[in-house]
């Protein structure tokens, strides 16, 4: 039996290097990766949840997430694509296109 | 028997993930979080979340990450390589991650002495078959999440194809 | 499949124009489907060809300057290996060059030899092209099933001159001798069997809904533009000009037979082969009326021991299975010929790729390619 | 406990073995039976009429020079093909091939079946990309197009059966089949899976990947020796797999026609031949599609026609069941 | 396998082995599609129905990484040599080299300033199939004399210079 | 008319239209070009007074208009350039000949253009009236050095881009020059 302590503290630390890879990385790409990163975190929390409090809604919220992030990387990735098109940029902090 | 399987499979995942965010190389990122997925549906299985497991690999290694790679593919990233990797903030950035943990550690030592977390208690999710519980718990309680998740979906699906799509005009 | 000056590695380095950078694909100089040593540099944007660029020459042997140095009869062999896949077409070609210098009376079963040999040496080219075209679009069968008849061209070829790929057959004042009774009776059987034959290629082909779809509509060229690449042969006829050498500038035998000229209305890849795979009937037909009519009587007139003809210069062009096929001849009164210039099929028509493939996919480039149906030998002489 | 693994393990090997070397004879059949459809004999100089040919051929290529590409991603070209491979081989630990013959039950089976086939376009992806090469890119990013979106015509197809089977556990669809096959009930499901099937393993008329008249050989153009025997053995292993799929789900798997006593595996065996015959058959025949053509037979051909199965499976479930 | 390469003594297990190794090689030589000229059509006529190279196992492979011979057939003109250089850098050892046809064995009738005299000036050449262009036959003659080559080739013994 | 007409090397047939009781093949032809651009044809042949033998020798300034008139007039018609060559005449003061033969499919006839340059001397690149001259053009600057102006993409085609001779002329040896030297490799360069 995996304590959900346990279960708690890996999401937790995988929530933390997402976001630590969104705020410190420049490529586009990796960020949105680690977004994904974040989102699976939360996952797990869910699924502990769902375990420890013997109630399936945890894993309903978690294919929702799925679902989001699913969305996410659709979405993301066609932005970076029409972005990586017109600029060839890839890097975050050179996406200046709404700066004055 | 879990207890190992767990370490394992935590071991990985954090690895993989560290890893995922230092790699210069887009590719290599992204298969490494397709890795992370794999020992994450591992977790799940042994949280007797198969039907999720399956989910995972399915549509996250199977789906998201395949877009993932097509789309890098895509793009020119091998220029990506050759620039710098991280921003000046970095400094910034671990401080601002390590204050989370730190928070996080703190809300969750004080959250583990509400009761119904020391107790197990199995419902419907204890059963092996859990594909039709969970099902029936999608398709009667959260039928409406359920649908509008469908819209979101499609909505991105629209959104995405009309942001990647050249200008008709060219 | 490899390529030659640069590396076939992707350069992923920073485009010099913003936007998506063209992929440079460099097709040949040994690629399956180039049919040769033809190398295609394609400039694509995804899957869409936006520039296509041809290097050839990797099979330039010189032959035209060899040809100024032996002489006239010692040339017959060369033009052997110009367009390996219909010799006798070749020999024909040169043979009536150097024939039109003189005012010889050839005897009239030569003709009729000359031109049946010539239609059987455009089944076995259309039948290799059929071959290496459905191949290139993926079907497997076809081709083995195209060699399987081409092999029994070959037998006769063997049969009437002794080799199968590089006859010679011809020489100049009519034939070497006089061709053996088996070879006709053998391409009496063959014609029997034949049209069935190519029913077959059609059950497999001409209503196939995935070949319909890979070829309709694919390489489309109107009659203007394929005569101003002078495009010549299959290609011209499918859009629907009935220009046919065997019918404007009738030789050897051809005043003589009953035959149609196939055209197409599209032009497309898709009407080539329809075009090709009627040709194939009619060669049939020719074959048939000229062993009905082959006359008896000698092979051969007689010739001079050396050939030297009068010094002058011609143009003589004959209806090659790729296309028109001639040579421009200069002699200045020796046994040599001053200038020899063949005038290539493969290689005028091969200068319509561009045309016929920039805006399309990198599937229709190899299609596309089959369907001009060239042949490297005589390209780059 | 330890008895278990081993029991487990001996199975495991066992069926792996089992796969892998009717998997290496399915080539010899390939062109066994192509070359009598092109009026050929095919290998007969290996051994008798040529059996020993697949041997052969698997020995020479584990013996042969493995390049590396210097300018290749070293790390990812090494691991491609074995992420080609072993979701071929994993799938296996599923898939029902007789009553009793089978290396672990799982109630998301067909899913799992699923999830893990859909891996392998990741191998090649990897290799096309790794390779460093722009046929084998070109190769790939077909390929990813490709095969995600046929998983999804994939999927959708098996949804008919499952409706009516209300499992996801292979032996329980099975088991469902025991009076009539699914096939009969659900003829536009299995056409759709069929079509989807050749696709997702890049089979005429859908080999684009490895379209040898257009890019050489697709993604695994730079592969030599033992890495590219491991994709040759993966395709193969995935036409057996996914056929083994369809016998489950819509051919009544190990059951046989009634009255005609032979052993649950024979039955598989029989109908397994019949299906790669066609795969094969298929192959001789028809020439390749476009790739746009291909996106399009997909998306505005077969994907309304499953979803309308779907539909029409569910109305009359709910109506007349 | 690259450690006991050439380096063992004859005896029964290292002579069974490498005739082993010589059969499985034999029986599986997959040329290259690597037409330059007649010949390769007569190549593709081996190919094809009649003459079915698939009996001996040998089948066609589009990319030199994956074949085990190539065979040049046809006229090797100077433009072409850089490209057949290449490619056969590109082959997997152990590979062998059938130059088909008098063109690609000595420049054939051909000898003038473009063409090169002989494929064996670039690359090294294993069996020469004579002819103009050699029968199918011929070719297959040329591919049973490459199995007898390689039949006495060794592997893991030491080779007979150095034993 | 027809007053400077000549002959080329021996046939002999062109100048003799004025005694001659038949006119000579091509005149048709010939009458057109003259009176729309007099003294263009200097020459006018054809090989034993053959229909399909025409040959007109044209001034080179005359080059492209007459092309041009000849495509587009009704009563020439000659849509297709068939083929492009050209002849070293050592010898020769003009030691160069471009040859272009025409097709007309409507008219089922054939002419042969010709023009005759000095070693250098460049000639007006016919590609804006028939594209098929394109390749044809680059084949004549690779294989005889003659540069063709105005031509979109004048580059070797036959032989490679570093041949730096031009073989088909005819003081360049059949065999000898222009060869290269490879050497063997001993052992394969990993990875390529």
């Amino acid at each position: 039996m995996v304590p959900l302590s346990h279960y708690l503290a890996l999401g937790a630390i995988m929530f933390v290097i997402g976001v630590a890879g969104v705020l410190m990385r420049r490529n586009a790409i990796i960020i949105l990766m680690s977004i994904e990163l974040m989102l699976n975190a939360v996952n797990i929390t869910f699924v502990g949840f769902a375990r420890q409090l013997g109630d399936l809604t945890g894993q309903v919220f978690a294919i929702f997430v799925i679902t989001v992030a699913a969305a996410e990387a659709a979405v993301g990735l066609a932005i970076l694509i029409a972005l990586n098109r017109d600029r060839t940029i890839l890097n975050v902090d050179e996406v200046n296109l709404l700066k004055w | 028997m879990e207890l190992p399987f767990f370490y394992l499979f935590s071991v990985g995942i954090i690895g993989a993930s560290i890893l995922m965010v230092t790699r210069a190389n887009v590719i290599h990122a992204a298969l490494l979080l397709v890795l992370t997925f794999f020992f994450l549906s591992g977790v799940y299985v042994l949280a007797g979340a198969e039907f999720l497991a399956v989910v995972q690999i399915l549509l996250y290694a199977g789906g998201i990450m395949v877009l993932y790679l097509f789309s890098i593919m895509l793009m020119s990233v091998d220029v990506a390589v050759r620039l710098r990797q991280f921003h000046r903030q970095t400094i910034f950035a671990m401080a601002t991650a390590v204050l989370l943990a730190l928070e996080i550690w703190m809300v969750l030592s004080r959250g583990t002495s509400y009761p119904a977390f020391k107790s197990f208690g199995w419902g419907i999710g204890a059963t092996p078959g859990n594909v039709e519980a969970l099902g029936s718990v999608l398709y009667t309680q959260f039928l409406f999440p359920f649908e509008v998740a469908s819209v979101l979906l499609l909505a991105a699906m629209i959104g995405a194809i009309v942001l990647a799509k050249r200008t008709i005009d060219r | 499949m490899l390529d030659v000056e640069s590396s076939q590695r992707v350069e992923r380095g920073p485009s010099t124009v913003p936007g998506t950078e063209d992929l440079v694909i460099n097709m040949g100089p040994q690629h399956p489907s180039t049919h040769g040593v033809l190398r295609v540099i394609l400039k694509m944007d995804g899957e869409t060809v936006t520039d296509v660029d041809c290097d050839i020459g990797y099979l330039h042997r010189g032959t035209e300057k060899i040809g100024e140095n032996i002489t006239y009869t010692m040339f017959i062999p060369y033009t052997d290996r110009l367009d390996y896949i219909a010799a006798p077409s070749s020999n024909l070609a040169w043979v009536q060059t150097v024939e039109s210098l003189f005012d010889w009376e050839i005897p009239p079963r030569a003709l009729f030899i000359r031109s049946m040999v010539a239609e059987l040496s455009r089944i076995a080219s259309h039948l290799l092209w059929l071959a290496t075209h459905a191949l290139d679009i993926g079907a497997m069968t076809v081709f083995l099933w195209c060699f399987r008849e081409r092999e029994m061209v070959l037998d006769l070829f063997e049969r009437a001159f002794g080799a199968r790929l590089t006859v010679n057959a011809f020489r100049l004042g009519g034939l070497f001798q006089d061709v053996p009774q088996e070879f006709l009776d053998d391409t009496r059987a063959f014609i029997e069997i034949f049209p069935s034959r190519i029913d077959d290629y059609e059950t497999l082909l001409t209503e196939n809904r995935i070949w319909l779809q890979r070829t309709q509509g694919v390489g489309v060229i109107s009659a203007e533009d394929a005569m101003d690449l002078a495009l010549t042969g299959p290609i011209l006829r499918s859009t629907g000009v009935q220009w046919d050498l065997r019918r404007a500038k009738p030789y050897a035998a051809y005043p003589f037979l009953d035959f149609v000229v196939p055209v197409g209305e599209n032009g497309d890849v898709y009407d080539r082969y329809l075009v090709r795979v009627e040709e194939m009937r009619q060669s049939t037909r020719i074959i048939e009326q000229c062993l009905d009519m082959l006359p008896d009587g000698p092979v051969s007139c007689k010739t001079p021991r050396t050939i030297k003809p009068p010094a002058g210069e011609v143009y003589h062009s004959i209806e090659n299975p790729k296309g028109e096929f001639g040579f421009y001849l200069v002699s200045d009164g020796t046994e040599t010929p001053y200038r020899v210039r063949i005038r290539p099929p493969s290689f005028i028509n091969l200068a319509g790729l561009k045309k016929l493939s920039v805006g399309g996919l990198l599937a229709d480039v190899i299609a596309i390619i089959g369907s001009i149906d060239i042949v490297l030998g005589e390209c780059d002489r | 406990m330890i008895a278990e693994i081993i029991a487990a393990t001996l199975k495991i090997v066992l069926v792996l073995g089992v796969v892998s070397l009717v998997v290496a004879y399915l080539t010899y059949l390939e062109r066994k039976i192509i070359g009598h459809i092109q009026m050929r004999l095919g290998p007969m100089r290996v051994g008798w009429h040529g059996l020993l040919q697949p041997i052969a051929d698997g020995l020479k290529l584990f013996l042969k020079e493995d390049i590396i590409p210097s300018r290749a991603d070293k790390i990812v070209f090494v691991i491609a093909p074995i992420m080609v491979l072993v979701p071929a081989f994993v799938v296996y630990s599923v898939l029902p091939f007789g009553p009793n013959f089978y290396i672990t039950q799982v109630n998301v089976g067909l899913f799992l079946v699923l999830a893990v086939s859909s891996l392998g376009v990741f191998g090649i992806v990897m290799a096309g990309w790794a390779s460093n090469s722009k046929y084998s890119l070109l190769g790939a990013l077909r390929g990813a197009a490709q095969m995600l979106s046929y998983e999804i015509f994939l999927g959708f197809a098996l949804i008919g059966p499952l409706m009516l089977a209300g499992s996801l556990n292979l032996q329980n669809i099975v088991q469902a089949q025991s009076d009539v096959w699914f096939v009969f009930y659900q003829p536009l499901a299995f056409i759709v899976f069929f079509i989807a099937a050749l696709a997702e393993t890049n089979r005429v008329p859908f080999d684009l990947p490895e379209a040898e008249t257009e890019l050489v050989a697709g993604f695994h153009t730079e592969y030599s020796g033992m890495k590219f025997a491991f994709f040759f053995l993966a395709e193969y292993a995935n036409i057996m797999a996914v056929s083994t799929v369809g016998i489950a789900v819509f051919f009544g798997g190990w059951k046989g026609i009634p009255g005609i006593p032979l052993p649950g595996l024979v039955w598989y065996l029989l109908k397994l031949g019949a299906i790669i015959f066609v795969f094969i058959w298929i192959r001789a025949t028809l020439p390749r599609y476009r790739y746009d053509q291909l996106m399009r037979i997909g998306w505005k051909f077969m994907f309304p026609l499953v979803i309308a199965n779907i539909f029409l499976t569910g109305l009359v479930k709910l109506l007349f069941l | 396998m690259g450690l006991i390469d050439g380096k063992l003594s004859d005896n029964f297990l290292t002579t069974k082995f490498d005739s082993l190794v010589a059969w499985a090689r034999k029986s599986s030589l997959w040329p290259m599609t690597f037409g330059l000229a007649c010949c390769a059509i007569e190549m593709m006529a081996s190919g094809a129905a009649r003459y079915d190279f698939d009996r001996f196992g040998v089948i066609f492979r589009a990319t030199p990484r994956q074949s085990d011979v190539i065979i040049i057939a046809g006229t090797v003109t100077h433009k072409m040599g850089d490209a057949i250089l290449r490619v056969y850098n590109q082959m997997p050892e152990p590979r062998w080299v059938i130059a088909m046809g008098n063109c690609a064995t000595c420049g054939g009738p051909y000898a003038n300033y473009a063409v090169m005299q002989g494929v064996d000036e670039i690359i090294p050449v294993d069996v020469y199939v004579p002819g103009c262009p050699p029968r199918p036959e011929s070719l297959m003659w040329g591919v049973m004399q490459l199995q007898k080559k390689i039949e006495q080739e060794r592997f893991v013994r030491k080779s007979i210079s150095a034993a | 008319m027809a007053d400077e007409a000549g002959t080329t090397e021996s046939n002999g047939e062109g100048s003799a239209e004025t005694e001659a009781p038949k006119t000579p093949p091509g005149m048709d032809l010939r009458n057109l070009v003259d009176a729309e651009f007099p003294g263009a044809v200097l020459e006018q042949s054809a090989y034993e007074d053959r229909e399909d033998e025409v040959t007109f020798v044209l001034k080179v300034d005359y080059l492209l208009r007459v092309c041009e008139y000849l495509r587009n007039h009704p009563a020439a018609s000659f849509k297709i350039l068939t083929d492009l060559t050209a002849a070293h005449y050592l010898e020769n003061e003009e030691p160069f000949q471009v040859i272009y033969q025409l097709v007309s499919v409507d008219h089922a006839r054939l002419l042969r253009l010709k023009m005759k340059i000095r070693d250098g001397q460049e000639v007006p690149s016919v590609t804006e009236i028939w594209s098929s001259a394109n390749w044809m053009e680059r084949e004549v600057y690779d294989l005889f050095g003659i540069s063709f102006a105005g031509h979109p993409d004048l580059r070797r085609i036959l032989l490679p881009e570093d041949w730096g001779s031009h073989p088909f002329r005819k003081d360049y040896p059949l065999e000898g020059r222009g060869e290269r030297i490879y050497s063997k490799p001993t052992r394969k360069e990993s990875g390529e």
